[in-house]
């Protein structure tokens, strides 16, 4: 994740899937960059029990459908894992 | 011929059945990609990924099988479903032919998967529209 | 004093990590060995409630957490630490389960013959 | 009868066999082991450690073969190579029994290793006198 | 301008990661594909000299790392910032790289149409 | 490795293997408390190009022979990774 904020460009989005929706939580919020636009797969948050009061407000939630959006706006997608 | 909203997708995946979510990620990410009308050109199995690609694979029956859900979607949905051979030989994962080739007296790669070189994964990132990589 | 600990330091979703250490959990109680289970690190997430693991096709490991009185394992610890460096507090939590500091922590772990760590 | 010093260890591996270095260092650490002349029982293999029991893994030519060295060391040493079922059969590790249940064509489960339950894991950390696990 | 950029952040020995990584790299190469190389997190420990796979009977990535200039691959950067942060400087390293810093980094997965992240 | 010093009690021994070796590199020496015993896999670190140079002078190097030992002599082991 710190990787991943450290190479993005101002404007990018990020998505948060998998275990990385841990990385949407309040606890974690001041790492998050203010020049960035941030997503979390809400399916991926509500298999883990992250309801919206865990997760920080700066978050916007999506679903897989919403997921794919975004790979459609994107010039380019990288995955970090 | 092609709307300019439908773009044509690969998928690469790193991560094997059931220790890692990547593959199921990545069949839901498919699912979503076909339900906007989007083409899936291939998904390309690597690393640990080509485990997704065995015939042996056999969870418990309450729990959703990924290598068959893959089957069942590249074959309604023409999708090719390419395994590292580089990758699956060392793991274990061989076709007829490898297996012939090795002198090893089974083989287990599931109907539907081929083995091919990793010029297949970089194709589908010169040729389709958008490579989206599931890691583990 | 129970024989065996089992500790859990992964996330539950989307691994076999958190299945198998509770499996080995459930077995080693058939066996007769009492287990002792602390969560620690990204294992605290397994803790959580409201989990809904049907959302990725998954079954997640709630209905096992909820068997383990069954096997009589009743002894479930949680890293204070853990807990705090992740913004999670004990009413989040699913299950009954004391939070430790450090000091009790490591006197957990020496006092176990065998710890098993996921 | 056993020297004072000389013990019984079982080890436990959780990774695969190229993917990872636990059962490599598992392996160094055996022979070390047997070296200082220890006995080692069993090695039980859980998690991604059941992929090392394929009988299809094939490295290259100049890469060391993990499975054969285990099947090498255990026949010379008679020690237990034991796969937990339940880990093997839901990432495709299939002994002819299992296949024949499952009714799957083919099996891959190499010789020299058995298919047991998690039993067999818990036994090593009573009966023995160490157990040391090489993670992933 | 390159066309791929292939991010390496796993450390060499033990995994099949950086190997796989290279791999792409050769294959993307052999593929007339234009192949840009950065190291960034644990993957700086590739670029370490003196490694001795063989001590773990491993073969590591060093040959194939001294192959990249046979397939025109020239551009390989390290990343500043995780070299420091492991007390690592450019003269421990192996290989020519260009050590680049955040926004260097930042422009490099940017101009890049296709980014492979091992 | 965090988790795992966090863990130990005073006195116990602490070896770094595989990738753990990095762990026992002068860089992260500000993480080994004084009241621990450290050995560092001299194969794995050697495997690495790790000389003793990079290594904190905390850890002794031990082959895989004195890996063994360490089990010997310990009442019980646990692996973290």
């Amino acid at each position: 994740m710190q990787e991943c904020l450290y190479s993005a460009s101002s404007g990018d989005s990020v998505l948060f899937i998998e275990d990385g929706v841990y990385g949407a939580t309040s606890a974690f919020k001041e790492r998050l960059r203010d020049d960035l636009s941030y997503f979390v797969l809400q399916n991926d948050a509500a298999a883990r029990g992250l309801s919206a009061c865990l997760l920080t407000g700066q978050c916007q939630p999506v679903d897989y459908s919403g997921f794919v959006e975004l790979t459609e706006q994107a010039d380019s997608v990288c995955s970090w894992f | 011929m092609k709307s300019c909203n439908e773009m044509n997708y690969s998928i690469a995946i790193y991560g094997g059945p059931y220790s890692d979510q990547a593959s199921l990620s990545a069949l839901h990410f498919a699912r979503a990609l076909l339900k906007r009308e989007h083409r899936i050109q291939r998904v390309f199995f690597y690393h640990d990924g080509v485990y997704n690609s065995s015939a042996l694979v056999t969870p418990p029956q309450d729990e959703i099988n990924v290598p068959t859900q893959w089957q069942t979607l590249a074959s309604e949905h023409g999708i090719e479903l390419v395994v590292c051979i580089a990758a699956a030989v060392r793991r274990g994962l061989l076709d007829e032919k490898e297996a012939k080739r090795y002198s090893k007296s089974s083989y287990n790669l599931a109907e539907g998967y081929t083995l091919s070189g990793l010029g297949q994964l970089i194709d589908a990132s010169i040729n389709c529209d958008k490579l989206i990589t599931f890691g583990a | 004093m129970s024989e065996l600990l089992i500790i859990f330091r992964k996330p539950p979703i989307g691994t076999s990590w958190a299945r198998e250490a509770i499996d080995l959990a459930l077995v080693g109680a058939a066996f007769g060995q009492q287990a002792t289970l602390l969560f620690m690190g990204d294992g605290v997430y397994q803790l959580l409630s409201n989990q809904q693991p049907d959302q990725v096709e998954q079954k997640g490991t709630q209905a096992m957490m909820k068997a383990l009185p069954m096997y009589d394992i009743d002894q479930v610890f949680v890293c204070e630490k853990s807990l705090s460096e992740r913004g999670l507090r004990a009413n989040l939590l699913d299950f009954e389960c004391q939070s430790i500091s450090q000091a009790s922590l490591q006197k957990l772990l020496n006092s176990h013959r065998q710890v098993f760590n996921f």
